[in-house]
Protein backbone atom coordinates (compact mmCIF):
# COMPACT_ATOMS: atom_id res chain seq x y z
CA UNK A 1 0.00 0.00 0.00
CA UNK A 2 1.05 3.58 -0.82
CA UNK A 3 1.58 6.10 2.01
CA UNK A 4 1.78 9.48 1.76
CA UNK A 5 2.01 12.27 4.37
CA UNK A 6 1.79 16.15 4.14
CA UNK A 7 2.64 19.28 6.82
CA UNK A 8 3.32 17.69 10.53
CA UNK A 9 2.22 14.54 9.35
CA UNK A 10 5.20 14.17 7.42
CA UNK A 11 7.42 15.80 9.84
CA UNK A 12 6.72 13.47 12.45
CA UNK A 13 6.79 10.45 10.61
CA UNK A 14 9.74 11.63 8.73
CA UNK A 15 9.13 11.03 5.26
CA UNK A 16 6.77 11.90 2.78
CA UNK A 17 5.83 8.74 0.91
CA UNK A 18 6.61 5.18 1.47
CA UNK A 19 5.53 1.46 0.58
CA UNK A 20 4.12 -0.74 2.89
CA UNK A 21 2.95 -4.17 3.52
CA UNK A 22 -0.16 -3.96 5.20
CA UNK A 23 -1.86 -6.90 6.80
CA UNK A 24 -4.94 -8.05 5.50
CA UNK A 25 -7.17 -7.02 8.71
CA UNK A 26 -6.14 -3.54 8.30
CA UNK A 27 -9.62 -2.99 6.28
CA UNK A 28 -10.00 0.37 6.64
CA UNK A 29 -8.31 4.09 6.74
CA UNK A 30 -9.03 4.36 11.05
CA UNK A 31 -7.69 0.74 11.20
CA UNK A 32 -5.08 1.48 9.36
CA UNK A 33 -3.88 4.78 11.10
CA UNK A 34 -4.13 2.72 15.12
CA UNK A 35 -1.46 -0.11 12.76
CA UNK A 36 0.51 2.85 11.80
CA UNK A 37 0.23 4.67 15.66
CA UNK A 38 1.17 1.25 16.60
CA UNK A 39 4.81 1.07 14.51
CA UNK A 40 5.38 3.51 17.44
CA UNK A 41 8.67 6.49 17.25
CA UNK A 42 7.13 9.16 14.88
CA UNK A 43 4.27 7.30 13.91
CA UNK A 44 3.29 6.97 17.63
CA UNK A 45 3.34 11.00 17.72
CA UNK A 46 1.95 11.67 14.35
CA UNK A 47 -1.25 9.71 14.90
CA UNK A 48 -1.16 10.16 18.72
CA UNK A 49 -4.91 12.46 18.45
CA UNK A 50 -6.65 11.48 15.23
CA UNK A 51 -9.66 13.94 15.80
CA UNK A 52 -6.48 16.55 14.22
CA UNK A 53 -5.84 13.22 11.26
CA UNK A 54 -7.92 13.34 7.71
CA UNK A 55 -7.26 11.14 5.20
CA UNK A 56 -7.84 10.82 0.94
CA UNK A 57 -7.65 7.28 -0.47
CA UNK A 58 -6.52 7.48 -3.93
CA UNK A 59 -6.89 11.49 -4.03
CA UNK A 60 -10.58 11.48 -2.40
CA UNK A 61 -11.21 12.75 1.06
CA UNK A 62 -12.34 10.12 2.71
CA UNK A 63 -13.43 9.42 6.69
CA UNK A 64 -12.18 6.70 8.60
CA UNK A 65 -14.59 4.18 8.18
CA UNK A 66 -13.88 3.91 4.49
CA UNK A 67 -12.46 0.96 3.40
CA UNK A 68 -8.42 0.17 2.22
CA UNK A 69 -6.91 -1.97 0.30
CA UNK A 70 -3.33 -3.62 -0.78
CA UNK A 71 -3.42 -1.44 -4.31
CA UNK A 72 -4.76 1.66 -2.79
CA UNK A 73 -2.78 5.50 -2.37
CA UNK A 74 -3.70 6.72 1.26
CA UNK A 75 -2.47 10.30 2.09
CA UNK A 76 -2.95 11.49 5.96
CA UNK A 77 -2.58 15.21 6.84
CA UNK A 78 -3.62 17.63 8.97
CA UNK A 79 -6.98 19.56 8.03
CA UNK A 80 -6.38 22.03 5.16
CA UNK A 81 -5.51 25.74 5.83
CA UNK A 82 -4.96 26.80 2.09
CA UNK A 83 -6.98 29.93 0.74
CA UNK B 1 -9.37 27.89 -15.51
CA UNK B 2 -7.87 26.16 -12.48
CA UNK B 3 -3.94 26.44 -11.44
CA UNK B 4 -1.26 25.81 -8.86
CA UNK B 5 2.02 27.65 -9.20
CA UNK B 6 4.76 29.09 -7.24
CA UNK B 7 4.59 32.47 -9.73
CA UNK B 8 2.84 35.50 -8.68
CA UNK B 9 -0.20 36.53 -10.76
CA UNK B 10 -2.07 39.59 -12.27
CA UNK B 11 -5.40 40.39 -11.20
CA UNK B 12 -6.21 41.90 -14.05
CA UNK B 13 -5.14 39.21 -16.45
CA UNK B 14 -6.92 37.11 -14.63
CA UNK B 15 -10.17 39.06 -14.59
CA UNK B 16 -9.54 39.54 -18.33
CA UNK B 17 -9.25 36.10 -18.64
CA UNK B 18 -12.61 35.40 -18.70
CA UNK B 19 -14.21 38.47 -20.65
CA UNK B 20 -11.18 39.35 -23.08
CA UNK B 21 -12.42 38.97 -26.63
CA UNK B 22 -16.21 38.72 -25.73
CA UNK B 23 -18.35 40.93 -25.42
CA UNK B 24 -20.87 38.76 -23.42
CA UNK B 25 -20.14 38.70 -20.29
CA UNK B 26 -21.45 41.54 -18.10
CA UNK B 27 -20.24 41.18 -14.73
CA UNK B 28 -17.09 39.38 -12.98
CA UNK B 29 -16.43 39.42 -9.22
CA UNK B 30 -13.61 38.36 -7.98
CA UNK B 31 -11.56 37.66 -4.72
CA UNK B 32 -7.96 38.32 -3.87
CA UNK B 33 -6.24 36.65 -1.11
CA UNK B 34 -2.87 37.92 0.40
CA UNK B 35 -0.61 37.38 3.16
CA UNK B 36 -0.65 39.06 6.41
CA UNK B 37 2.86 40.87 8.28
CA UNK B 38 1.24 39.99 11.46
CA UNK B 39 0.57 36.25 12.81
CA UNK B 40 -0.74 35.10 16.32
CA UNK B 41 0.76 38.72 18.01
CA UNK B 42 3.85 37.48 16.39
CA UNK B 43 5.97 39.12 12.76
CA UNK B 44 5.53 36.65 10.34
CA UNK B 45 9.05 36.32 8.17
CA UNK B 46 7.05 34.23 5.64
CA UNK B 47 4.53 31.47 4.95
CA UNK B 48 5.37 28.52 3.16
CA UNK B 49 2.93 26.01 1.36
CA UNK B 50 2.70 22.73 0.47
CA UNK B 51 -0.26 20.77 -1.65
CA UNK B 52 -1.06 17.22 -2.78
CA UNK B 53 -0.18 17.68 -6.36
CA UNK B 54 -2.80 16.32 -8.25
CA UNK B 55 -5.63 15.99 -5.57
CA UNK B 56 -5.41 19.65 -5.41
CA UNK B 57 -6.57 20.31 -9.24
CA UNK B 58 -8.64 17.31 -8.82
CA UNK B 59 -10.57 19.54 -6.10
CA UNK B 60 -10.61 22.90 -7.30
CA UNK B 61 -12.10 21.32 -10.32
CA UNK B 62 -15.08 19.58 -8.98
CA UNK B 63 -15.11 22.33 -6.94
CA UNK B 64 -15.55 24.86 -10.17
CA UNK B 65 -17.77 22.37 -11.09
CA UNK B 66 -20.28 22.41 -8.04
CA UNK B 67 -20.17 26.11 -8.69
CA UNK B 68 -21.27 26.13 -12.09
CA UNK B 69 -23.92 23.61 -11.18
CA UNK B 70 -25.29 25.89 -8.95
CA UNK B 71 -25.08 28.90 -10.79
CA UNK B 72 -25.32 30.07 -13.82
CA UNK B 73 -21.78 31.05 -14.66
CA UNK B 74 -19.72 31.94 -18.15
CA UNK B 75 -16.61 31.22 -16.25
CA UNK B 76 -14.00 30.60 -13.38
CA UNK B 77 -10.36 31.11 -12.78
CA UNK B 78 -8.99 30.22 -9.65
CA UNK B 79 -5.33 30.43 -9.17
CA UNK B 80 -3.56 29.24 -5.93
CA UNK B 81 0.48 29.76 -5.34
CA UNK B 82 2.58 27.07 -3.37
CA UNK B 83 6.46 27.64 -1.96
CA UNK B 84 7.44 30.42 -0.07
CA UNK B 85 5.77 33.88 0.21
CA UNK B 86 6.95 37.00 2.34
CA UNK B 87 3.63 39.47 3.60
CA UNK B 88 1.64 41.37 1.48
CA UNK B 89 2.49 38.63 -1.17
CA UNK B 90 -1.07 37.32 -3.22
CA UNK B 91 -1.64 33.82 -2.46
CA UNK B 92 -4.93 33.28 -3.92
CA UNK B 93 -7.23 34.27 -6.36
CA UNK B 94 -10.94 33.31 -7.78
CA UNK B 95 -12.92 35.26 -10.36
CA UNK B 96 -16.07 34.17 -11.17
CA UNK B 97 -18.24 35.73 -15.00
CA UNK B 98 -22.03 35.45 -14.81
CA UNK B 99 -24.85 37.37 -16.51
CA UNK B 100 -26.27 38.33 -12.90
CA UNK B 101 -23.65 40.05 -9.84
CA UNK B 102 -25.53 38.59 -7.16
CA UNK B 103 -24.57 35.10 -9.16
CA UNK B 104 -20.82 35.78 -9.80
CA UNK B 105 -20.69 37.27 -5.97
CA UNK B 106 -21.99 34.13 -4.60
CA UNK B 107 -20.10 31.61 -6.71
CA UNK B 108 -16.93 33.89 -5.84
CA UNK B 109 -17.85 33.50 -1.73
CA UNK B 110 -18.86 29.40 -2.40
CA UNK B 111 -15.40 29.15 -4.41
CA UNK B 112 -13.14 30.73 -1.39
CA UNK B 113 -15.24 28.29 1.23
CA UNK B 114 -15.03 25.40 -0.22
CA UNK B 115 -11.40 25.82 -0.91
CA UNK B 116 -10.65 27.12 2.34
CA UNK B 117 -12.27 23.48 4.15
CA UNK B 118 -11.80 21.07 0.72
CA UNK B 119 -8.55 21.82 -1.70
CA UNK B 120 -5.52 20.14 0.26
CA UNK B 121 -3.31 23.23 0.87
CA UNK B 122 -0.98 23.48 4.02
CA UNK B 123 0.44 26.60 5.18
CA UNK B 124 3.53 27.20 7.94
CA UNK B 125 5.35 30.21 9.25
CA UNK B 126 7.98 31.33 9.95
CA UNK B 127 7.24 33.84 12.90
CA UNK B 128 9.71 34.81 15.63
CA UNK B 129 8.74 32.58 17.53
CA UNK B 130 9.83 29.53 14.80
CA UNK B 131 8.24 27.46 12.52
CA UNK B 132 3.96 26.61 13.12
CA UNK B 133 1.55 25.14 11.30
CA UNK B 134 -1.22 26.89 10.89
CA UNK B 135 -4.03 25.33 12.80
CA UNK B 136 -7.60 25.26 10.52
CA UNK B 137 -10.42 27.43 11.80
CA UNK B 138 -13.92 26.70 12.73
CA UNK B 139 -15.31 29.70 10.91
CA UNK B 140 -14.39 28.41 7.76
CA UNK B 141 -15.79 24.97 7.99
CA UNK B 142 -18.77 27.21 9.46
CA UNK B 143 -18.44 29.34 6.21
CA UNK B 144 -18.48 26.61 4.00
CA UNK B 145 -21.37 24.55 5.74
CA UNK B 146 -23.57 27.94 4.56
CA UNK B 147 -23.45 26.56 1.09
CA UNK B 148 -24.78 22.57 1.99
CA UNK B 149 -28.03 21.86 0.51
CA UNK C 1 -11.25 56.08 -2.91
CA UNK C 2 -13.92 57.15 -5.45
CA UNK C 3 -13.58 58.28 -8.98
CA UNK C 4 -15.68 59.35 -12.09
CA UNK C 5 -13.69 59.34 -15.13
CA UNK C 6 -13.61 58.95 -18.73
CA UNK C 7 -10.68 57.12 -18.76
CA UNK C 8 -9.99 53.30 -18.68
CA UNK C 9 -8.78 51.88 -15.41
CA UNK C 10 -6.58 48.43 -14.39
CA UNK C 11 -8.19 46.14 -11.93
CA UNK C 12 -4.86 45.14 -10.54
CA UNK C 13 -3.72 48.93 -10.18
CA UNK C 14 -7.15 49.51 -7.96
CA UNK C 15 -7.21 45.98 -5.80
CA UNK C 16 -2.92 47.09 -5.25
CA UNK C 17 -4.11 50.41 -3.82
CA UNK C 18 -5.95 48.46 -1.16
CA UNK C 19 -2.85 46.88 -0.32
CA UNK C 20 -0.03 47.68 -1.72
CA UNK C 21 3.23 49.03 0.69
CA UNK C 22 1.43 47.19 3.93
CA UNK C 23 1.03 43.92 5.30
CA UNK C 24 -2.18 44.07 7.12
CA UNK C 25 -4.53 43.79 4.41
CA UNK C 26 -6.27 39.51 4.06
CA UNK C 27 -8.95 39.82 1.72
CA UNK C 28 -9.98 42.05 -1.25
CA UNK C 29 -13.13 41.47 -2.66
CA UNK C 30 -13.95 42.73 -5.85
CA UNK C 31 -16.35 43.64 -8.70
CA UNK C 32 -15.87 44.93 -12.65
CA UNK C 33 -18.93 45.58 -14.22
CA UNK C 34 -18.73 45.20 -18.25
CA UNK C 35 -20.54 46.67 -21.23
CA UNK C 36 -22.51 43.55 -23.19
CA UNK C 37 -22.66 43.42 -26.61
CA UNK C 38 -26.17 42.79 -26.94
CA UNK C 39 -29.23 44.59 -25.38
CA UNK C 40 -33.19 43.78 -26.17
CA UNK C 41 -32.24 41.04 -28.61
CA UNK C 42 -30.11 43.67 -30.55
CA UNK C 43 -26.81 44.37 -31.04
CA UNK C 44 -25.14 47.06 -29.12
CA UNK C 45 -23.35 49.88 -31.12
CA UNK C 46 -22.56 52.05 -28.28
CA UNK C 47 -23.13 52.77 -24.59
CA UNK C 48 -22.98 56.69 -23.26
CA UNK C 49 -23.11 57.31 -19.67
CA UNK C 50 -24.18 60.68 -18.34
CA UNK C 51 -24.04 61.64 -14.51
CA UNK C 52 -24.87 64.52 -12.04
CA UNK C 53 -21.42 65.92 -11.11
CA UNK C 54 -20.65 67.26 -7.81
CA UNK C 55 -23.89 64.33 -6.83
CA UNK C 56 -22.11 61.44 -7.80
CA UNK C 57 -19.81 62.06 -5.75
CA UNK C 58 -21.48 62.76 -2.93
CA UNK C 59 -24.25 59.89 -3.92
CA UNK C 60 -20.79 57.32 -3.70
CA UNK C 61 -19.06 58.81 -0.76
CA UNK C 62 -22.52 58.32 1.29
CA UNK C 63 -22.59 54.91 0.00
CA UNK C 64 -19.32 53.74 1.01
CA UNK C 65 -19.60 55.65 4.09
CA UNK C 66 -22.59 53.17 4.71
CA UNK C 67 -20.55 50.07 3.87
CA UNK C 68 -17.60 51.23 6.72
CA UNK C 69 -20.59 51.73 9.31
CA UNK C 70 -21.65 47.97 8.25
CA UNK C 71 -18.04 46.31 8.31
CA UNK C 72 -15.28 46.63 9.28
CA UNK C 73 -13.14 47.51 6.17
CA UNK C 74 -9.69 48.63 5.93
CA UNK C 75 -10.45 50.24 2.22
CA UNK C 76 -12.97 50.86 -0.31
CA UNK C 77 -12.08 51.55 -3.95
CA UNK C 78 -15.37 52.85 -6.31
CA UNK C 79 -14.12 54.04 -9.54
CA UNK C 80 -17.15 54.86 -12.61
CA UNK C 81 -17.04 55.57 -16.21
CA UNK C 82 -18.86 58.05 -17.88
CA UNK C 83 -18.95 59.00 -21.77
CA UNK C 84 -19.30 56.49 -24.54
CA UNK C 85 -18.10 52.83 -23.87
CA UNK C 86 -17.95 50.02 -26.58
CA UNK C 87 -18.78 46.46 -25.77
CA UNK C 88 -16.39 44.50 -24.02
CA UNK C 89 -15.57 47.85 -21.91
CA UNK C 90 -15.19 48.19 -18.03
CA UNK C 91 -17.95 50.26 -16.75
CA UNK C 92 -17.53 49.77 -13.24
CA UNK C 93 -15.23 48.42 -9.99
CA UNK C 94 -15.68 48.07 -6.94
CA UNK C 95 -12.94 46.72 -4.43
CA UNK C 96 -12.74 46.21 -0.40
CA UNK C 97 -10.14 45.38 1.65
CA UNK C 98 -11.02 43.47 4.79
CA UNK C 99 -9.40 40.77 7.63
CA UNK C 100 -12.42 39.38 7.09
CA UNK C 101 -13.38 37.22 3.78
CA UNK C 102 -17.03 37.24 4.45
CA UNK C 103 -16.88 40.98 5.55
CA UNK C 104 -15.32 41.95 2.13
CA UNK C 105 -17.58 40.33 -0.20
CA UNK C 106 -20.45 41.37 1.86
CA UNK C 107 -19.78 45.09 1.66
CA UNK C 108 -18.55 44.97 -2.29
CA UNK C 109 -22.29 43.95 -3.22
CA UNK C 110 -23.34 45.91 -1.08
CA UNK C 111 -21.75 49.07 -2.59
CA UNK C 112 -22.71 47.54 -5.71
CA UNK C 113 -26.51 47.08 -4.82
CA UNK C 114 -26.77 51.25 -3.94
CA UNK C 115 -24.95 52.14 -6.62
CA UNK C 116 -27.06 50.64 -9.26
CA UNK C 117 -30.15 52.30 -7.32
CA UNK C 118 -28.93 55.46 -5.71
CA UNK C 119 -25.49 57.16 -7.63
CA UNK C 120 -26.94 59.47 -10.68
CA UNK C 121 -25.94 57.85 -13.45
CA UNK C 122 -27.89 57.26 -16.20
CA UNK C 123 -26.79 55.30 -19.52
CA UNK C 124 -27.91 55.21 -23.10
CA UNK C 125 -27.71 52.54 -25.64
CA UNK C 126 -26.79 53.09 -29.12
CA UNK C 127 -28.69 49.66 -31.11
CA UNK C 128 -29.56 48.85 -34.53
CA UNK C 129 -32.68 50.42 -33.80
CA UNK C 130 -31.33 53.70 -32.60
CA UNK C 131 -30.89 55.09 -29.27
CA UNK C 132 -32.41 54.16 -26.22
CA UNK C 133 -32.54 55.10 -22.62
CA UNK C 134 -31.55 52.05 -20.31
CA UNK C 135 -34.23 51.56 -18.22
CA UNK C 136 -34.13 50.90 -14.36
CA UNK C 137 -34.91 47.23 -13.49
CA UNK C 138 -37.20 45.96 -10.30
CA UNK C 139 -34.01 43.65 -9.81
CA UNK C 140 -31.95 46.46 -8.80
CA UNK C 141 -34.20 48.03 -6.35
CA UNK C 142 -34.63 44.23 -4.79
CA UNK C 143 -31.21 44.15 -4.52
CA UNK C 144 -30.81 47.20 -2.95
CA UNK C 145 -33.62 46.59 -0.10
CA UNK C 146 -32.25 43.30 0.84
CA UNK C 147 -29.59 45.54 3.05
CA UNK C 148 -32.36 47.55 4.36
CA UNK C 149 -32.04 47.85 8.20
CA UNK D 1 -34.87 78.72 -8.83
CA UNK D 2 -32.10 76.54 -10.43
CA UNK D 3 -33.16 73.56 -12.01
CA UNK D 4 -31.04 70.40 -13.82
CA UNK D 5 -31.96 67.71 -16.10
CA UNK D 6 -30.59 64.94 -16.82
CA UNK D 7 -31.59 61.69 -19.03
CA UNK D 8 -34.28 61.98 -21.01
CA UNK D 9 -35.46 64.77 -19.27
CA UNK D 10 -32.87 67.10 -20.13
CA UNK D 11 -33.95 66.08 -24.10
CA UNK D 12 -37.80 66.59 -23.77
CA UNK D 13 -37.32 69.83 -21.67
CA UNK D 14 -34.88 70.37 -24.64
CA UNK D 15 -32.14 71.71 -22.50
CA UNK D 16 -29.43 70.55 -19.35
CA UNK D 17 -30.04 73.75 -17.05
CA UNK D 18 -31.78 77.03 -16.73
CA UNK D 19 -32.83 79.16 -13.55
CA UNK D 20 -36.69 79.73 -13.73
CA UNK D 21 -38.97 82.66 -11.56
CA UNK D 22 -40.93 79.67 -9.66
CA UNK D 23 -44.24 81.57 -7.38
CA UNK D 24 -44.04 81.38 -3.67
CA UNK D 25 -46.61 78.96 -3.87
CA UNK D 26 -45.17 75.89 -5.53
CA UNK D 27 -43.78 75.25 -2.03
CA UNK D 28 -42.94 71.30 -2.83
CA UNK D 29 -41.19 69.10 -5.28
CA UNK D 30 -43.98 67.48 -6.17
CA UNK D 31 -45.91 70.88 -6.66
CA UNK D 32 -42.91 72.22 -8.75
CA UNK D 33 -43.27 69.12 -11.75
CA UNK D 34 -46.98 70.00 -12.02
CA UNK D 35 -46.19 73.38 -12.18
CA UNK D 36 -43.05 72.88 -15.05
CA UNK D 37 -45.30 70.45 -16.60
CA UNK D 38 -48.07 72.93 -16.82
CA UNK D 39 -45.77 74.88 -19.14
CA UNK D 40 -46.59 72.97 -21.97
CA UNK D 41 -44.27 71.57 -24.57
CA UNK D 42 -41.60 69.62 -24.01
CA UNK D 43 -41.96 70.17 -20.15
CA UNK D 44 -45.85 68.73 -20.56
CA UNK D 45 -43.97 65.94 -22.26
CA UNK D 46 -40.92 65.50 -19.80
CA UNK D 47 -42.97 65.34 -16.38
CA UNK D 48 -46.24 63.36 -18.04
CA UNK D 49 -45.85 60.70 -16.37
CA UNK D 50 -44.30 61.42 -12.86
CA UNK D 51 -43.77 57.79 -11.30
CA UNK D 52 -41.29 58.06 -14.44
CA UNK D 53 -39.56 60.76 -12.48
CA UNK D 54 -37.45 61.21 -9.82
CA UNK D 55 -35.76 64.39 -7.89
CA UNK D 56 -33.08 65.77 -5.89
CA UNK D 57 -32.72 68.83 -3.87
CA UNK D 58 -29.61 70.44 -3.44
CA UNK D 59 -27.71 66.88 -4.65
CA UNK D 60 -29.92 65.32 -2.29
CA UNK D 61 -32.01 62.57 -3.21
CA UNK D 62 -36.04 63.19 -2.19
CA UNK D 63 -39.45 62.96 -2.40
CA UNK D 64 -42.24 64.40 -4.10
CA UNK D 65 -43.52 65.69 -0.70
CA UNK D 66 -40.12 67.56 0.02
CA UNK D 67 -40.41 71.42 0.12
CA UNK D 68 -38.71 73.74 -2.47
CA UNK D 69 -38.19 77.25 -2.12
CA UNK D 70 -36.52 80.08 -4.49
CA UNK D 71 -32.66 79.74 -3.45
CA UNK D 72 -32.46 75.71 -3.75
CA UNK D 73 -30.99 73.94 -6.82
CA UNK D 74 -33.81 71.03 -7.92
CA UNK D 75 -32.93 68.43 -10.46
CA UNK D 76 -35.11 66.36 -12.41
CA UNK D 77 -34.23 63.00 -13.56
CA UNK D 78 -35.20 59.13 -14.62
CA UNK D 79 -34.27 56.40 -12.42
CA UNK D 80 -30.69 56.02 -12.04
CA UNK D 81 -29.14 53.15 -14.35
CA UNK D 82 -24.95 52.94 -13.23
CA UNK D 83 -23.41 50.34 -12.60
Amino acid sequence: MKLIYFAWVRQKVGRAEEVLDVPREVATVGALASWLQARGGGYAEAFADLKRMRAAVNQEHVDFASPVSAGDEVAFFPPVTGG
Amino acid sequence: MIRVQTEDFDPSAEIARLHAGRSDIGAVASFVGLVRGESHGEKLTSMTLEHFPGMTERELTRIADEARERWKLDGIVVVHRVGELKPGERIVMVATASGHRQSAFEAAEFLMDYLKTRAPFWKRELRSSGEHWVEARGSDDEAAARWRR
